[in-house]
């Protein structure tokens, strides 16, 4: 048992926290958040530089070969940091790409890594909230290749990237795991209509309706990607505890700082026991996010995959609750400047919320926690 | 004990119903029952709309251009008001500023005022808090020097709701450095288009435009604009709190939003389940229609205890702080259903129905609910010090 | 609309008062409990010459012809004075008698009215935690009459009954409205086992175990009563809200009391910011209570059945989780004093817990709430 | 980081499975599972089994009588413990007064102390809280007058757990009027046989006796007695506070409890479904069991950052706020998925299975947990001063 971090992820640490001091300060990413540019090319290549993008990937691909640990650990500085860039995209569609086509996945990877592509996975549907393998889009096989219909929803990064991976169903009923193949499709196909935006924490994200969509068959990436999905949307929702727990880092040690230096009927408010007690709350919500979120991130490394959905799902189901809590009571808390732009506690809490519904809420995860069976407790 | 109404209130609540089904505004109503926010016309429109018929001013006796309505009267109108789709009015001039003229006005600011407020003519907004004084208002500082017929106003307000339309102020300023804190504060009317008044939005994190900070640099404002004595402005204040507190809770509010959620729960899918059938949704609409039961007779306790000519007192501290857990509990319920279809930012560009796009709008907005008109915190205190005899 | 007790509500609830501050001090209560003696004739009596025991039954069957909202006052003091007589076992067992066989059960009646015999319904069972119409108990019809068999729960009152009234079924499967039928079963009964014991809150009640008990012909009193076991079984769980508030009134009370009296650290505890908000949630959840609870009483009054029943699902969910909080936080609030049998606080919180869950619990409640449904909010 | 335990850490858990699933009683297996209290001879005869082993006082170094484990090795073994439905040891000895003794006791206090609690031959108790010293331990009473070679005991404490099974004492007496309140506290061993010490029983709202009131009457008590020096017993207290903190979330035991709660929603049915397959039995498990495995790895933190070096410190007041609550939390279901059946009071005259039956015992008695050892609301004051700078 040991809970201490390497040598090289003190450095990932390190080199996290001075690129968001340097380079990506709460004025400049406003003054972005102003602007429509919805990418910026120059911190997206500063960030493959740094490695960050092939963090998740294995040296046979090209990547760093890192732990879900690192990619943890990495998330939660971009999280502290309030970082729009839309990384978790590279690590769905980069992760799913491996997963299914192994060292062929390299040269695809290659541009992600290097930063010069934004790439993109839409798999959620409006038939599902969260069930990832709710597949109603339809790729019917027709001369040469495939046509696909449906609609996808909150597809990260969509709007940036040239080329998009869909879901589409080749056989059976939205639901079943079977039966769902992965296909590329460039961005302006014909029949493809992308209604961009940013979500609520900044991040540039996609709805999409396909309507008769034709792609060649060598569009089709593999033909049964049900399990490789779920494992992955299991990975990045660990990725997005990490997210969350920077967030909530960096919410509460705002909040602490305010509660101490702003006064109100001639004392710091941090003097009054109410609010001294909510902010032993918030805490003790971090330090045990902190807690299930590192035990995810190891448990996704064991060989059972039950067991790491569990994990997944324990973590999310608490994190998604503790981040709201703290986004709230931070609000709450800072009165209201807490309800303004200007500050950056709204944005936290922004970007908690976010977290909290992204890959599933509470309930969605308590509900599939208690529904993954495992042999025996300890 | 009996919750019955009587057949007139019944009648009341007939033609309510059907005036309001044909004078609502189609767009408002709209645009209200998925709580998109209302432009400054649409908003004041309507608002005349409710002043011509008599109904804006719903809990102002007849004298001063009011309905003259009971309290269960009221409660009625509320509820088919919130039912029909029409937003409440501003509460600056109808609930709070025009009972403090009621009170302490001169017969001169009467007649100019509360007849403006009752057709719904002129708009208002309060200048309370300020950077340095959120819930400790007494510690308040902006000055208002007296210059022979006028006061010369120095200073800020801040978190000022919809000062960008509003017409008049009124507001709290120190009229002496000298008295005891509170005593050197008075209650003022200001006139918005004055010069040296200047408006900077704060934009919150709802993404919409709702508050502000104003700015007094040297703003004349004639001696007549007060309100009681001079020195007596927290007195003033505290009257207004303590005035109308029958709608603090939101009753009629909350049980139209349940009623949106529950035809929303039936109307939309999960993973080929109806939404309203899944475990945790039902549970979760049934925790808050049952919570809001309980406030809804809260309610009405206290509503009989005012018509029995008893004070309202701190128990409305109980039901401002049940009321706006209920808000946001709603609210949050809502985006959660929601979810991924939620998420977009401020945007129509989505597959979303309107009710899960929009969303997100109340669910951070709604947060001020707690914060604003004295904390859940503060409302705390009170109870504690005054029905409980703690502290 | 009008919240104002009538002149005959004041004076009921000034004769518990008397009748609690007299007869019924916690140290005689105490002496009571120290003994084996489950049945205290003397005041038995005193209660059925208060008019107490006809309470809820009306003229025509020779009660005081009280309405819902007088039987939860008589319940509010009841609880307000930790009463454990068996007052609810009148209610269940003489309203079913009183809507079942209407002016025919005056007779039956008389003797429960003038406090000469305590009745005592017997319907709940272990197949169910809590549905009333969960009757799995059987009655064949054998040659001039019935044999009964099966379990039978926390019937209260029952040790001191010396006839019960036991539902069981003729027809149909466990949750059938239909087919449940209602016997009078003597206490002496071949067959009959009775568990006696007293409740957690002092009540005594008991398990029965019936095997192959013979009942004659006439003692199946009516042949389908679910509807009726409905109804009542709703105006019960009414009257225990009204005791859960009583209950909880004194226990907040007496916690306010006890925290600006206790000193630690040289001040009152009382003074400390974060127990003034814990006695404001308290108190909140109090006034709750009460607004529901007569919600509750007042609906039951109404014509729609539907209505009454999900009002009273509504107080119970309510209630239940008010009374948990209340109890639990006044015996953190007292601290160790809370802990013990000898201050009146901690039989408070069993009562309270007792009351939370019987007739159903927040969970069960909230869950029949949700299945009820209306015709229209307003 | 890495959280996969060692081939031999491994073997070390097998071997003490075995070694458990052999010695353990039946019956008090049978009891520890359903919660039913243990008498003094169980409970004793049960400590003397582990004596015997060299495993009672599991976390003491091999030099004073213990097995000398890591604090894996300590892990491991109390789940299995748990999971073989043995009790914890009574933590007044092992856990209390030993550490004490081998940080500041005498080579003599060692020598006579030391082998007979790692021994389980002699029962202690902790003689802290007075009536009017709760959690505000500094304002003790219970004085301690030095005549000769004896201290002279006059006063009483309170909340005593399992006095009356107890063969020793240790406790904090007031040794000087005159120092500063702290200053005048002094920590020391005493006799439970001694002339004048009388034991009053208090039951407890769960209808056990566990508790008492212990008073003393000029009880004399030989100076060696005394450990540190006089007027160092808040130092010596607070050491014993900080020490052992490595099993005070109680993981272990709410492990064994939530699985023993799975196992009985398999097996009992509600209205024809398995009560596990109710949405909210199921839900109410899966949100103990989530909460129970944030608290387990930050248990196992504190245990790694006590592993190298560092102290536990306040987090271990947040080990203690969780761990109460969720053992509270796990009574609680218990009591309400047996509902009718948990309801009949101190008796087996019932149709209930035995998990139902007593789950009213600890339901009550675990209320005490968030009130005993400071309570939660103390071990927040702590963790907002210690560790947040707040106050």
């Amino acid at each position: 048992m040991d809970f201490s971090l390497s040598e090289e992820q003190r450095l990932l640490q390190e080199s996290i926290d001075r690129f968001i001091e340097k380079d990506y300060t709460f004025t400049k990413r406003q003054q972005r958040l102003a602007t429509e540019m919805l990418y910026d090319s120059a911190i997206w290549q500063q960030m493959a530089e740094f490695g960050w993008l092939g963090l998740p990937f294995s040296e046979t691909v090209g990547g760093i070969g890192g732990s879900l640990v690192d990619a943890v650990l990495l998330a939660q500085g971009l999280g502290k940091g309030l970082v729009i860039e839309p990384y978790l995209a590279v690590l769905l569609a980069g992760r799913i790409m491996e997963r299914l086509l192994g060292e062929a996945a390299s040269a695809w990877l290659e541009g992600v890594i290097e930063g010069s592509k934004v790439p993109a996975l839409a798999y959620a549907e409006p038939g599902s909230r969260f069930a990832p393998c709710w597949t109603a889009t339809s790729a019917r096989p027709v001369q040469g290749g495939y046509t696909l219909s449906g609609q996808k929803l909150l597809a990260l990064g969509a709007p940036v990237a040239e080329e998009l991976l869909v879901t589409a169903r080749l056989q059976g009923e939205p639901g079943d795991v079977q039966g769902i193949g992965l296909f590329a499709v460039p961005a302006q196909s014909r029949g493809l209509q992308m209604l961009a935006y940013r979500m609520m924490h900044g991040t540039p994200g996609a709805d999409l309706l396909l309507e008769d969509v034709v792609v060649p068959k060598e569009a089709c990436l593999a033909e049964d990607v049900g399990r490789a999905l779920l494992t992955v949307v299991d990975e990045a929702t660990v990725v997005v505890c990490g997210d969350a727990l920077g967030s909530m880092e960096a919410t509460f040690w705002k909040t602490l700082d305010y509660v101490k230096t702003r006064k109100q009927f001639g004392v710091p408010i941090g003097s009054f026991q109410v609010l001294q007690h909510t902010l032993v709350d918030m805490f003790m919500e971090v330090e045990q996010s902190r807690s299930i979120t590192y035990m995810a991130a190891m448990q996704a490394a064991g060989e059972d995959p039950i067991a790491a959905a569990r994990a997944a799902s324990a973590a999310k189901a608490y994190v998604s609750r503790a981040a709201t809590l703290v986004g709230q009571k931070a609000v709450q808390l800072h009165g209201g400047m807490g309800m303004t732009e200007e500050l950056d506690i709204g944005h936290y809490f922004r970007r908690l919320t976010m977290l909290s519904s992204l890959f599933g809420d509470r309930d969605y995860h308590v509900r599939r926690f208690g529904g993954l069976q495992t042999t025996a407790m300890d | 004990m009996d919750i019955d109404f009587t057949k007139e209130e019944l009648a009341f609540r007939d033609e309510v119903r059907q005036w309001l089904a044909d004078n609502v505004p189609p767009e408002i109503r709209k645009k209200t029952s998925y709580t998109i926010p209302l432009t400054k016309e649409e908003q004041q429109g309507w608002e005349r709309i409710l002043g011509r018929k008599g109904w804006l001013a719903s809990h102002w006796p007849k004298e001063y251009g009011g309905p003259g309505w009971s309290a269960t009267q009221r409660y009625l109108y509320d509820v088919e008001r919130a039912f029909a789709g029409a937003p409440l009015p501003s509460p600056f001039g109808v609930s709070m500023v025009g009972p403090v003229i009621m009170a302490y006005g001169t017969t001169e600011q009467k007649q100019r005022y509360l007849p403006k407020i009752a057709a719904g003519e002129e708009f208002w907004c309060q200048g309370y808090s300020e950077p340095d004084a959120g819930s400790d208002l007494a510690s308040l500082k902006t000055s208002a020097q007296r210059e022979g017929d006028d006061y010369v106003i120095n200073g800020s307000k801040i978190w000022t709701t919809q000062a960008h339309w509003a017409d008049r102020m009124f507001c709290l300023v120190r009229t002496s450095q000298e008295a005891k804190k509170q005593r050197g504060i008075s209650f003022l009317l200001l006139d918005m288009k004055s010069p040296g008044v200047t408006i900077r939005p704060i934009v919150t994190i709802d993404g919409h435009h709702h508050l502000n900070q104003v700015f007094f640099d040297n703003v004349r404002v004639p001696v007549e604009n007060l309100v009681g004595e001079e020195g007596d402005g927290w007195t003033v204040a505290k009257h207004l709190l303590q005035f109308e507190r029958t709608t603090i809770a939101g009753v009629a509010d909350s049980k139209k939003a349940i009623n949106n959620l529950k035809e929303l729960a039936q109307e939309e899918r999960d993973g080929g389940v109806i939404m309203g059938d899944l475990p945790d949704v039902r549970r979760r609409l049934a925790e808050l229609e049952i919570d809001l039961l309980a406030l809804e007779y809260s309610n009405f306790r206290t509503l009989d205890a005012v018509a029995r000519g008893e004070s309202p007192g701190p128990e409305s501290s109980l039901l401002k702080i049940k009321g706006t857990e209920l808000q946001q509990a709603l609210s949050q319920l809502r985006l959660e259903m929601g979810a991924n279809r939620s998420m977009p930012w401020l945007t129509d560009q989505t597959l979303a129905p309107p009710a899960f796009r929009h969303a997100a709008t109340p669910y951070f907005f709604l947060r001020a609910a707690t914060i604003y008109g004295g904390s859940n915190e503060i409302q705390k205190n009170v109870i504690a010090k005054m029905l409980l005899g703690l502290g």
